[in-house]
C-alpha cells in the first residue's frame, strides 16, 4: 500500500514517465535545434501540445467525479471557462495602457462600450496572487455551493447530469451578455504578456508547456492519492451502492461534495493554463457541447483508471486536430464514428482495452 | 401555504433555528430494557398502505423474528428504522432517547444500527478485505477518511470477522465475484464490522444451500445477547431453528406475536397464510 | 507483458509529435492559398459558400496561368466555428502550411482570435464580412462594410426618403450590433432623435422565438410616428423574426426594417412574400446588373453546378479581395508579406456593381452603399445608392474613444492606431 | 401629407388633382375620372418610381371603379409591362410562362413568357400611398368587411380629403360597423374641435376604442389641452383603454407562452418516450427533429404547388423517416446498452454528429426554405390590441393532438400497455412473454417518430437547417427533467409552464436573462423535487 500513490499503477506510471520524457525533450528540440533540422519542434507543436496537455488536466478532473464517484457532470466545462476567465482578467490587466484605446485603466472593450469606470469584481485581477487565488475559488466556491444544494436533496443520476447542464448553459448565455462585463460573445483576447514574460515569445511557450506538464503530473497525483485512500474507496462505494454506503455511515453528501469541488478546483486551474496558451476566452467555452465532448474523451480513453483520461484527451483531440486539416469536410463522420464505435465495442475504452491485452499476454 | 408555515416557524423569534440546536442524547440509553420502540407508525405510497399503525417494540439482546406474507410491510418497516422511508405519522425511538424520525440515514447507522439488505449488496468492485474496511467503526467524517490507515488492531479486527463469516481464503478477492450465500455472509460480516447495537437483517438466508442456511443460524444466535437482531425471513423452517420470539405482519401492521409455535396456531395467522390468497 | 501498452502511449505521443517536426519542405512548386471558413458547427451555415467561392476564384486564376508563372493550391481547413479552434489552424496554416495569404473568419470574434496569430506570425488575412470597425492591423485587410459603409448610409435613406422619426435599433447581443447601435444611436442623436424614440433590443444568438419582442415594436410603432426597425440580427434568426412580423401584420408599409446581415443567402432559407419591401444595405446585390456581375454569376453557377445557388456581399468581398492580392503579389513580384503589404495599398480593382474598390491606407477599401428591398423572388431591387463609392473608416466618428484616433500603415505613421491629438501610436503587437 | 405635397416639383398638379379628387367626390364626373385613368396609366408605365407614384395619384382620384383593380395588381407587384406593345397587364405565373388578365376589365388575355414581360416596380413608399389608395377606394365597396378594413386602415392616416369623404359616406353607411369606424374617425378628427364640448363629445364616443391611433390622438389631446372639464374626460378615456389594454396585453402574454410552451413541448415529447420511458440518454434526439423538418422540406419539393397538402402528407412522411432513423439507431447501437444509460450519451451524441454533417454533405450545408402554406400566416384579429397568429394557434392545437394520440397510444393500445411493462420490469416482461427487443426497437422508433412530426411543426416556425437540433436539445431535456422523468402529462405540463414563464420575464427582463432566470429556476426546483414536477411514486422508483 505504501509504495506510493502508484503502485499497481503501471499505467500511470508509463504516463508519468512519457510525460517528463517530453516536458524534458521538447523544450531542447524546440529551442536549441535549429528549426531546418527535422528534429526541430515548431512553436506550434508546442502550443498545441501545451493545450492538449490543459484538456488532459480537465479529463482527470471530469474522470475523478465520474469514474470514481459516478458524478456524471454535463457542466464542468464551466469550472474550466470560470478559471480560464480569471486568468484572461489578469491577462486583461496587464495590458495597461498598450489596449487600442491606450486607456490604462479600462479593457478595450470597456472602452468601447463607453464604461466609465472599471467594475467592482474586476478590481484585484491586476495582481497575479490574487487572480491565481480566484483561479481555484471561483470555480470552487460555485462548485462548492451547486454541489451543497443538489447534494443535500440527494439529486442524483440523469437529473444532476442535466441540471449541471443547465448551469453551463445558464452561465453561457450570461456571459454572452455584453451588460456582464465580461467581454460578451468576443471574451477577452489580445493579452500581451504573463508575470511580465511577453506570451508571443517561444520561451514563454515553453514555459507554459512546461507549467501545464506540471500541473498534469501534480493533478494525476493528487487524484490518485485520493483515489487510492481509504476516501477513494468510499467514493467508488458511493458510485456503486450509495445508499448501502450511507447505511453503514457515511455522510454520502459531504463525500460527494468535497470531491466534486476540489474536481472543479483542477478544472479551473486547467483553464486558467489554457488561456495563455491559445489566447482567447470568450463563451463559447461555456457551450454544454463542450462539457459533453470532456466526458466522451474520458469514455474513450476509458473511465476511473486517470491515465485513460488522458489517453483520451490527447488522443481525440489530436484526432480533431489533424482530422479538420486531412479531411475538412468528413471530419465529423470520424469523430462520431469514433464515438459509437468505442462505446460498442470498447466500454472500457483504451485503457481497457490495454488492461485486457496485458490480462491475456 | 406549506411554505409559508416553514417561513413563518422559521421565523419565530422564541425559538433557535433547528440547525442550530445541538443534537443532543446521541447515547443510546437502554435502561428500560427496550431498545427500540414503534409506535402507531403509518405509511402511505400512492394511496396504498404500506404500514398501518404499526406497534412494535424490541427488546435489547433478543433475536426477533418478523414474517409476513409479500406486502406485509416488512421491509418498509425497516426502511423507516434506517431512515430511508420517513412515515406520515406515528413515532420511532432508539431506547430511551434517540428519536430515529431525526437523524439522517448515516447519522442512524453511527448511533449503532446496521442493515442487511435482501438483495445482498456488497460493493462489487472492492476486494472483501476493503468491503470489511469501508464498514469498520471508525472516523468517517472526510478528511478523516482521505488520511485513515489501517492499526495493526484494526487488521487483527478484520481477521477475526473474516474468520467468523469463513471468508479468510477470499480475502483479496473481488466482492462481485463471490457466491450468492458467500454475499450474504460479507454482508452480515461488514454488519460485524460496524459493531452495531441493533442489527436488521432482510432474509439472510435466501438462495443458500442448507449447509449454508446452518452455519448462518448459529452465526446469527453467537450474535444475540451482545448485539439485539432482528431478522426478517420467508423460510419457516430458518425461522423455527433461531427464534424464540416471531412477530407476524399484514397489511402493515402486528398480526400477531409470540412462540414459533403460538403464532403457528394463531388462527388469525394460519386464515392470512393458508385461506388468502396471497399465501406465500 | 506491459509492452504492447507501453508502446500504445508511445505511439500515441509519437504521433502528437511527428506532425510537427515533418514540416513540408515542398511548397516551392505552388503557392499556398490558406482558407479559414467553419465548415461545421453554427457558422457552417454561412461560411460554407465562402470556402467555394474561394476554390473558385483559385480554379479561374490558374485557368489563367496561375500567379508568377506558379499554380495556386487552395489549403482547406475546417475550424468548426469553434474560436480557440481558429486560432490554432491560423497558426498550422501559416507557420505549418506556410501558406502565402489567408481568405478567412467571418465572426469578430474569430478575427480576434486569429489577430495575434496573423500578428507574431506576419502572416495575411483577407476578412470578407462587414464588421464593427475600431480596428486597423498590419496583417489584416478588411475587404467588407465598416460601420460607414453600410449602416450610416441606410439611416440616411430612412430618415429623408421614408420620413423615419422613430426607431428600433434591434440586434443579437455581441459586439458588432453593440458597436453599430452605439454609433447610430450617436449619429441618430445629433441628427435631433429624442431619447424616447429610440427603442433598443438584444437578443442571444439563434433566438427564434420573436413573439414578444415583436409585439413591442408594434405598440412602439403605434405612437403615430413613422417608425423603421434597424436590424443588426445575426444570420438566420432573421428567419423567425421576419416570419413573426409577418404573421403580427406588420407590413414593411408600416414598419420597414433595415438589415446589415441579411442578404441573398440568409434569404434562400425562406418564402420572401410576406418580407417584400423590407431593406437591406450592402455593397453588392446579386440583382445589380452589370457585366461583371454577370459573368462573376455565371462563373459560379458553372463551378458549383447549381443554377439556384446565389451570391451575396461577402463572395464579392472575396473577390475583390483576391483580386487585390494578386494584383499585389505580381506588382511586388513575390509573396513575401511585407512586400505585398508595401505593394497594395493604393491598388484598384473594378468591384461587381459596376465601380472601383481601392485598397486604402487603413487597409480598408472603398466600397459603393446600395439600399435593396426585399423582392418575391429573394432577390434585392435597388433602390437607392451612393453616387460615388464611400471609403471604409477603421475608427467611427461617432464614438467617443476613436475618434481622434486614424490607421494609416504608410510612412511616417505606419501604424493601425494613430492618436492623432497626442500623436501616439498605441496597441500594437510589436 | 399635405406639407409633403408642397415639396414636390409637382405640386401644382397635385394640388390641381386635389381639388378635382373633391370635386370628383360630389360630381362623380366619370369622364373626368376616366381622362385621370388614362393619364395616370400612362405615367405607371413609365415604371420609374416618382412618375408612378403620380400616376397612382391620378388613378385614384379618377374614382373609377376599374382602378382598384390596378392598383390592387400594382400592390401585389402582379403588374407587369409587355414590351411588344408597352400595354399593362396582370400577369400570375402559370406552366407555360404568365397568363395575362386586363387590368381594368379583368378579362383573361393569354399569356406571355418571362422575357416578353417587365414588371412594374415599386418601393415602399408607393406601397404605402398604394394602401391607402386602395383603402380610399375601397370605402365603397360593395363587401362590408373590405369596407370595415378599408376605415380600419384609414384611421392610422387620416387627413383632411379623406376625413371629408368619411363624413360623407357616413351618414349612407348601412353597416353598423363600419358606419362605428367611419364616426370614429370623425371623432380622432374632431379631438381638434375648437369647442371644448364637441371634443368631450368625441371623447365619449372614441370611450371604450382600442385601435391604436386612438391612443395616441388622446395622448396628444391631452398634451396640449387647457380645459380642465376636457381634461378629465381624456384621462378617464385613457385610463379605461390603458387598463383594457393592460389586459389583453396579459392575454397575449399568455398566448405567446403557451405557444412557446407548444413549441417545447413537441421538441419535448419524443424525448419523454426515449429517454423517459426507455431511459436512453438520447443527444441524437434534436437531430431526429431536424430529420422531420428536412422531411417537410422534400416532400415540398416533390409537390411544389400544393405547399398545403405537402405539409399534411409530411406529418406520416417524418414520422416514417424519423422512426425508422430511430428503430436503425436502436436495433444498431442502443440495444446493445442497456442498463449503461450514461453510455446511450456517449453513443448518441457521436450519431448526432454523424446525422448532422450527413445533412451538410447530402442536402447542403445551408438553410433549406420550407414554404408556409397561406392558412399558415396571418393572424385572428380579435380587436385593435389583440391578435392571435394563426401559425402559433395551429402549433398549439398540433400539440395538443400530437399529445392526445400519444396519450391514446401508451395508455389503449396493446403497445403502450408492454412499453411500460418493459419499462417497469424488463425481465418480468419478458417472462410474461412480451418480445422485449421487438417493444424496445417500437418505442425507440415511436419517441423518434414523434420527434419526427415536431419537426414538421418546427419547419413552420424556424430555420431549417442542419443546426436546428442543436437548438432544441438543451430545452427538451430540461423540459422532460423538470416535468418527472417518465411521466407524459410532466412533460406537458412542463412544457406549458416553462414558456409561460419565459414569456411573463421577458417583458421586464429582456429575452436572455428571462431565459437565465428560468434555468436557475430549474435548477433550483430541482434540489426541492429531485424527481421532478411529477415524480414516479413508490418502490418503482427506487434503485
Amino acid at each position: 500500500m505504501r509504495l506510493g500513490t502508484l503502485h499497481l499503477d503501471r499505467g500511470g506510471q508509463i504516463f508519468l514517465a512519457l510525460l517528463a520524457l517530453t516536458t524534458l525533450l521538447v523544450p531542447i528540440l524546440n529551442l536549441a535545434v535549429p528549426a531546418d533540422s527535422p528534429l526541430h519542434v515548431s512553436t506550434f507543436t508546442v502550443t498545441l501540445l501545451g493545450k492538449y496537455l490543459t484538456y488532459a488536466l480537465l479529463a482527470i478532473a471530469v474522470d475523478l467525479v465520474w469514474g470514481y464517484l459516478g458524478i456524471l457532470s454535463l457542466g464542468h466545462g464551466a469550472f474550466f471557462a470560470l478559471g480560464g476567465y480569471a486568468m484572461g482578467m489578469y491577462l486583461m490587466r496587464q495590458i495597461g495602457d498598450r489596449g487600442v484605446y491606450g486607456n490604462p485603466e479600462l479593457p478595450d472593450f470597456m472602452v468601447f462600450l463607453n464604461w466609465q469606470e472599471l467594475p467592482w469584481f474586476w478590481h484585484g485581477f491586476d495582481m497575479f496572487w490574487f487572480a491565481a487565488l480566484m483561479v481555484m475559488l471561483v470555480p470552487g466556491a460555485l462548485a462548492f455551493v451547486f454541489g451543497w444544494l443538489a447534494f443535500r436533496s440527494r439529486v442524483t443520476g440523469v437529473y444532476l447530469s442535466i441540471i449541471t447542464q443547465a448551469l453551463t448553459y445558464a452561465l453561457m448565455l450570461a456571459f454572452f451578455r455584453n451588460e456582464m462585463g465580461f467581454g460578451g460573445n468576443n471574451g477577452l483576447t489580445d493579452f500581451k504578456d504573463l508575470l511580465g514574460f511577453d506570451l508571443q515569445s517561444d520561451a514563454t511557450r515553453i514555459g507554459l508547456f512546461i507549467a501545464s506538464a506540471l500541473a498534469v503530473a501534480g493533478g494525476y497525483l493528487a487524484c490518485r492519492t485520493i483515489v487510492t485512500s481509504k476516501l477513494g474507496r468510499v467514493t467508488v462505494a458511493i458510485r456503486d451502492a450509495e445508499s448501502r454506503t450511507r447505511f453503514i455511515g457515511y455522510r454520502v453528501e459531504r463525500f460527494k461534495l468535497w470531491v466534486f469541488t476540489f474536481s472543479a478546483v483542477l478544472a479551473g486551474i486547467a483553464g486558467a493554463l489554457y488561456v495563455p496558451q491559445v489566447g482567447i476566452i470568450n463563451p463559447g467555452e461555456f457551450s454544454p457541447i463542450n462539457s459533453i465532448e470532456i466526458v466522451v474523451w474520458v469514455a474513450i480513453g476509458g473511465r476511473a483508471t486517470l491515465y485513460g483520461a488522458v489517453l483520451g484527451a490527447l488522443l481525440v483531440n489530436y484526432g480533431k486536430t489533424y482530422l479538420t486539416g486531412v479531411m475538412p469536410d468528413a471530419w465529423l463522420f470520424a469523430l462520431g464514428g469514433l464515438f459509437v464505435l468505442v462505446t460498442l465495442l470498447l466500454p472500457q475504452g483504451i485503457a481497457g482495452l490495454l488492461r485486457r491485452k496485458e490480462a491475456t499476454a | 401555504m406549506k411554505t409559508l408555515d416553514t417561513l413563518r416557524t422559521t421565523m419565530r423569534r422564541d425559538q433557535v433555528w433547528e440547525i442550530m440546536v445541538p443534537k443532543t442524547g446521541l447515547e443510546l440509553d437502554i435502561s428500560h430494557g427496550t431498545i427500540l420502540y414503534l409506535e402507531d407508525i403509518s405509511v402511505t405510497f400512492d394511496g396504498f398502505r404500506a404500514i398501518d399503525r404499526l406497534n412494535l417494540y424490541i427488546d435489547a439482546g433478543e433475536l426477533r423474528c418478523i414474517i409476513g406474507p409479500n406486502g406485509a410491510g416488512k421491509t418498509t418497516m425497516m426502511d423507516i428504522i434506517t431512515g430511508k422511508t420517513r412515515p406520515d405519522t406515528g413515532t420511532a425511538w432508539f431506547g430511551q432517547t434517540i428519536d430515529l424520525l431525526r437523524l439522517s440515514e448515516p447519522e442512524i447507522a453511527s448511533v449503532g444500527i446496521g442493515r442487511k439488505f435482501q438483495k445482498p449488496t456488497v460493493f462489487e468492485h472492492h476486494s472483501v478485505m476493503e468491503n470489511l474496511e469501508l464498514a469498520m467503526a471508525a472516523d468517517k467524517r472526510v478528511w478523516p477518511t482521505l488520511v485513515a490507515r489501517l492499526t495493526p488492531e484494526q487488521h487483527a479486527r478484520i481477521d477475526a470477522v473474516l474468520e467468523t463469516i469463513g471468508l479468510q481464503a477470499h480475502r483479496a478477492r473481488r466482492a462481485g465475484a463471490l457466491s450468492h450465500g458467500q454475499k450474504q455472509w460479507l454482508e452480515i460480516g461488514m454488519l460485524l464490522m460496524q459493531d452495531p447495537h441493533l442489527l436488521l437483517v432482510d432474509e439472510p438466508v435466501a438462495g443458500m444451500t442448507h449447509q449454508e442456511m446452518d452455519r448462518t443460524a448459529e452465526l446469527l444466535k453467537s450474535l444475540a445477547g451482545r448485539h439485539t437482531v432482528v431478522v426478517v425471513e420467508h423460510d419457516m423452517d430458518f425461522v423455527r431453528s433461531i427464534a424464540n420470539k416471531v412477530t407476524v405482519l399484514h397489511q402493515g401492521s402486528v398480526l400477531a406475536e409470540g412462540t414459533m409455535d403460538e403464532v403457528q396456531n394463531d388462527a388469525r395467522v394460519i386464515e392470512v397464510y393458508l385461506g388468502g390468497d396471497e399465501g406465500h | 507483458m506491459t509492452k504492447t501498452k507501453r508502446f500504445a502511449s508511445a505511439s500515441a505521443l509519437a504521433a502528437a509529435l511527428s506532425f510537427g517536426i515533418t514540416a513540408l519542405a515542398n511548397a516551392a512548386d505552388t503557392i499556398k492559398v490558406g482558407i479559414l471558413h467553419s465548415l461545421s458547427g453554427t457558422m457552417a451555415i454561412s461560411e460554407t459558400t465562402l470556402k467555394d467561392t474561394m476554390l473558385m476564384l483559385i480554379d479561374e486564376q490558374n485557368k489563367k496561368g496561375g500567379l508568377l508563372g506558379k499554380q495556386l493550391e487552395a489549403v482547406v481547413v475546417d475550424p468548426a466555428s469553434n474560436w480557440p479552434l481558429f486560432a490554432e489552424k491560423a497558426r498550422e496554416l501559416i507557420e505549418k502550411d506556410k501558406v502565402a495569404a489567408v481568405f478567412g473568419c467571418w465572426t469578430s470574434v474569430s478575427r480576434k482570435s486569429v489577430l495575434p496569430v496573423f500578428e507574431e506570425l506576419n502572416g495575411l488575412l483577407f476578412y470578407p464580412v462587414q464588421y464593427e470597425g475600431e480596428e486597423s492591423s498590419k496583417n489584416v485587410f478588411y475587404t467588407g462594410a465598416a460601420p460607414n459603409q453600410q449602416a450610416i448610409p441606410a439611416v440616411d435613406y430612412l430618415m429623408d426618403d421614408l420620413e423615419v422619426k422613430r426607431w428600433v435599433l434591434a440586434g443579437t447581443d455581441y459586439v458588432y450590433p453593440r458597436t453599430t447601435n452605439k454609433i447610430l444611436e450617436a449619429y441618430l442623436k445629433s441628427k435631433g432623435v429624442a431619447e424616447e424614440d429610440i427603442m433598443i433590443n438584444y437578443t442571444p444568438f439563434g433566438h427564434s422565438d420573436w413573439q414578444s419582442i415583436v409585439s413591442e415594436i408594434k405598440k412602439f410603432g403605434s405612437a403615430g410616428k413613422k417608425t423603421a426597425v434597424v436590424s443588426t440580427i445575426n444570420g438566420d434568426a432573421n428567419v423567425p423574426f421576419y416570419k413573426e412580423l409577418g404573421n403580427q401584420g406588420l407590413s414593411s408599409e408600416d414598419i420597414p426594417v433595415v438589415a446589415f446581415s441579411v442578404g441573398e443567402e440568409e434569404l434562400s432559407g425562406i418564402d420572401t412574400k410576406p418580407l417584400v419591401g423590407h431593406l437591406a444595405a450592402w455593397n453588392y446585390f446579386m440583382s445589380v446588373d452589370t457585366p461583371e456581375n454577370e459573368a462573376f454569376i455565371d462563373t459560379w453557377h458553372g463551378f458549383i453546378k447549381n443554377d439556384d445557388r446565389v451570391t451575396n456581399d461577402p463572395m464579392e468581398a472575396h473577390y475583390i479581395g483576391f483580386n487585390l492580392w494578386t494584383q499585389a503579389v505580381e506588382k511586388a513580384g513575390s509573396t513575401d508579406t511585407d512586400k505585398v503589404v508595401e505593394a497594395i495599398i493604393g491598388l484598384e480593382t473594378p468591384n461587381l456593381t459596376g465601380g472601383k474598390a481601392v485598397m486604402l491606407k487603413n487597409h480598408h477599401i472603398t466600397k459603393p452603399v446600395l439600399i435593396g428591398e426585399i423582392q418575391d423572388d429573394g432577390q434585392f431591387a435597388v433602390v437607392w445608392e451612393t453616387d460615388a463609392e464611400v471609403p471604409g473608416d477603421a475608427w467611427s466618428d461617432f464614438l467617443p474613444g476613436s475618434k481622434d484616433i486614424v490607421a494609416d500603415w504608410t510612412p511616417p505613421i505606419s501604424c493601425g492606431n494613430y492618436n492623432s491629438v497626442t500623436k501616439k501610436c498605441s496597441g500594437q503587437n510589436y | 401629407m399635405p406639407t409633403r405635397l408642397l415639396r414636390s416639383p409637382l405640386s401644382a398638379l397635385r394640388l390641381w388633382l386635389l381639388v378635382a379628387l373633391a370635386l370628383c367626390a360630389f360630381a362623380q364626373a366619370a369622364l373626368a375620372g376616366s381622362a385621370e385613368l388614362e393619364q395616370g396609366i400612362a405615367l405607371i408605365k413609365t415604371n420609374k418610381y416618382d412618375q408612378v407614384e403620380e400616376g397612382v395619384t391620378l388613378v385614384a382620384s379618377s374614382r373609377d371603379p376599374r382602378a382598384v383593380g390596378l392598383l390592387a395588381a400594382l400592390q401585389d407587384s402582379d403588374l407587369y409591362l409587355r414590351k411588344a406593345d408597352g400595354r399593362l397587364f396582370i400577369a400570375t405565373r402559370s406552366d407555360a410562362g404568365y397568363d395575362l388578365i386586363d387590368p381594368l376589365t379583368q378579362a383573361p388575355a393569354g399569356t406571355a413568357g418571362k422575357r416578353d414581360l417587365k414588371r412594374i416596380r415599386i418601393n415602399n413608399r408607393l406601397r404605402s400611398q398604394l394602401r391607402t389608395a386602395v383603402a380610399t377606394l375601397n370605402l365603397t365597396h360593395p363587401e362590408a368587411s373590405v369596407r370595415l378594413a378599408a376605415v380600419n386602415e384609414m384611421l392610422d392616416r387620416l387627413d383632411a380629403d379623406s376625413l371629408a369623404l368619411l363624413r360623407d359616406l357616413a351618414g349612407d353607411e348601412k353597416n353598423a360597423e363600419v358606419r362605428a369606424g367611419m364616426t370614429a374617425a370623425i371623432a380622432l378628427a374632431d379631438l381638434n374641435a375648437d369647442e371644448p364640448a364637441r371634443r368631450i363629445e368625441a371623447l365619449d364616443q372614441l370611450e371604450g376604442n382600442l385601435h391604436p391611433a386612438v391612443q395616441g390622438g388622446i395622448q396628444r389631446l391631452l398634451d396640449r389641452e387647457q380645459d380642465e372639464a376636457v381634461r378629465a374626460t381624456a384621462e378617464r378615456v385613457l385610463e379605461g383603454l390603458q387598463f383594457k389594454r393592460d389586459l389583453y396585453g396579459f392575454a397575449e402574454t399568455l398566448f405567446f407562452g403557451l405557444s412557446l410552451g407548444s413549441v417545447l413541448v413537441l421538441a419535448a415529447i419524443g424525448l419523454a418516450i426515449t429517454f423517459g420511458v426507455m431511459g436512453v440518454i438520447n443527444m441524437a434526439h434534436g437531430e431526429l427533429i431536424m430529420l422531420g423538418a428536412y422531411t417537410t422540406y422534400i416532400v415540398q419539393q416533390l409537390m411544389p404547388e400544393h405547399i398545403g397538402l405537402a405539409l399534411f402528407l409530411a406529418i406520416p412522411a417524418a414520422f416514417v423517416v424519423s422512426g425508422a432513423v430511430g428503430i436503425l439507431i436502436e436495433r444498431g447501437v442502443i440495444r446493445f446498452l442497456y442498463g449503461r444509460p450514461l453510455e446511450t450519451l456517449l453513443a448518441t451524441f457521436g450519431i448526432s454528429l454523424i446525422l448532422q454533417q450527413l445533412v451538410r454533405t447530402l442536402i447542403s450545408p445551408q438553410n433549406v426554405p420550407v414554404a408556409n402554406p397561406d392558412w399558415m400566416s396571418g393572424s385572428w384579429q380579435i380587436n385593435s390590441v389583440l391578435s392571435l397568429t394563426m401559425n402559433r394557434m395551429y402549433i398549439i392545437a398540433f400539440c395538443l393532438i400530437v399529445f392526445t394520440a400519444l396519450y391514446l397510444v401508451m395508455r389503449r393500445t396493446s403497445l403502450g400497455l408492454q412499453v411500460r411493462a418493459v419499462s417497469q420490469n424488463r425481465a418480468m416482461a419478458r417472462a410474461m412473454g412480451v418480445r422485449s427487443a421487438r417493444v424496445d426497437a417500437l418505442t425507440f422508433g415511436l419517441g423518434s417518430g414523434i420527434a419526427g412530426v415536431a419537426g414538421v411543426a418546427l419547419s413552420q416556425l424556424t430555420n431549417v437547417g442542419p443546426n436546428l437540433g442543436q437548438s432544441y436539445i438543451i430545452d427538451s431535456f430540461m423540459v422532460v427533467v423538470f416535468g418527472g422523468v417518465g411521466n407524459l402529462w410532466g412533460t406537458l405540463v412542463a412544457g406549458m409552464s416553462l414558456g409561460v414563464v419565459n414569456k411573463i420575464l421577458e417583458p421586464w427582463a429582456g429575452a436572455v436573462l428571462a431565459k437565465i432566470l428560468v434555468l436557475i429556476f430549474i435548477i433550483l426546483f430541482i434540489q426541492k423535487r429531485p424527481r421532478g414536477l411529477f415524480p414516479q411514486k413508490g418502490r418503482a422508483a427506487e434503485g
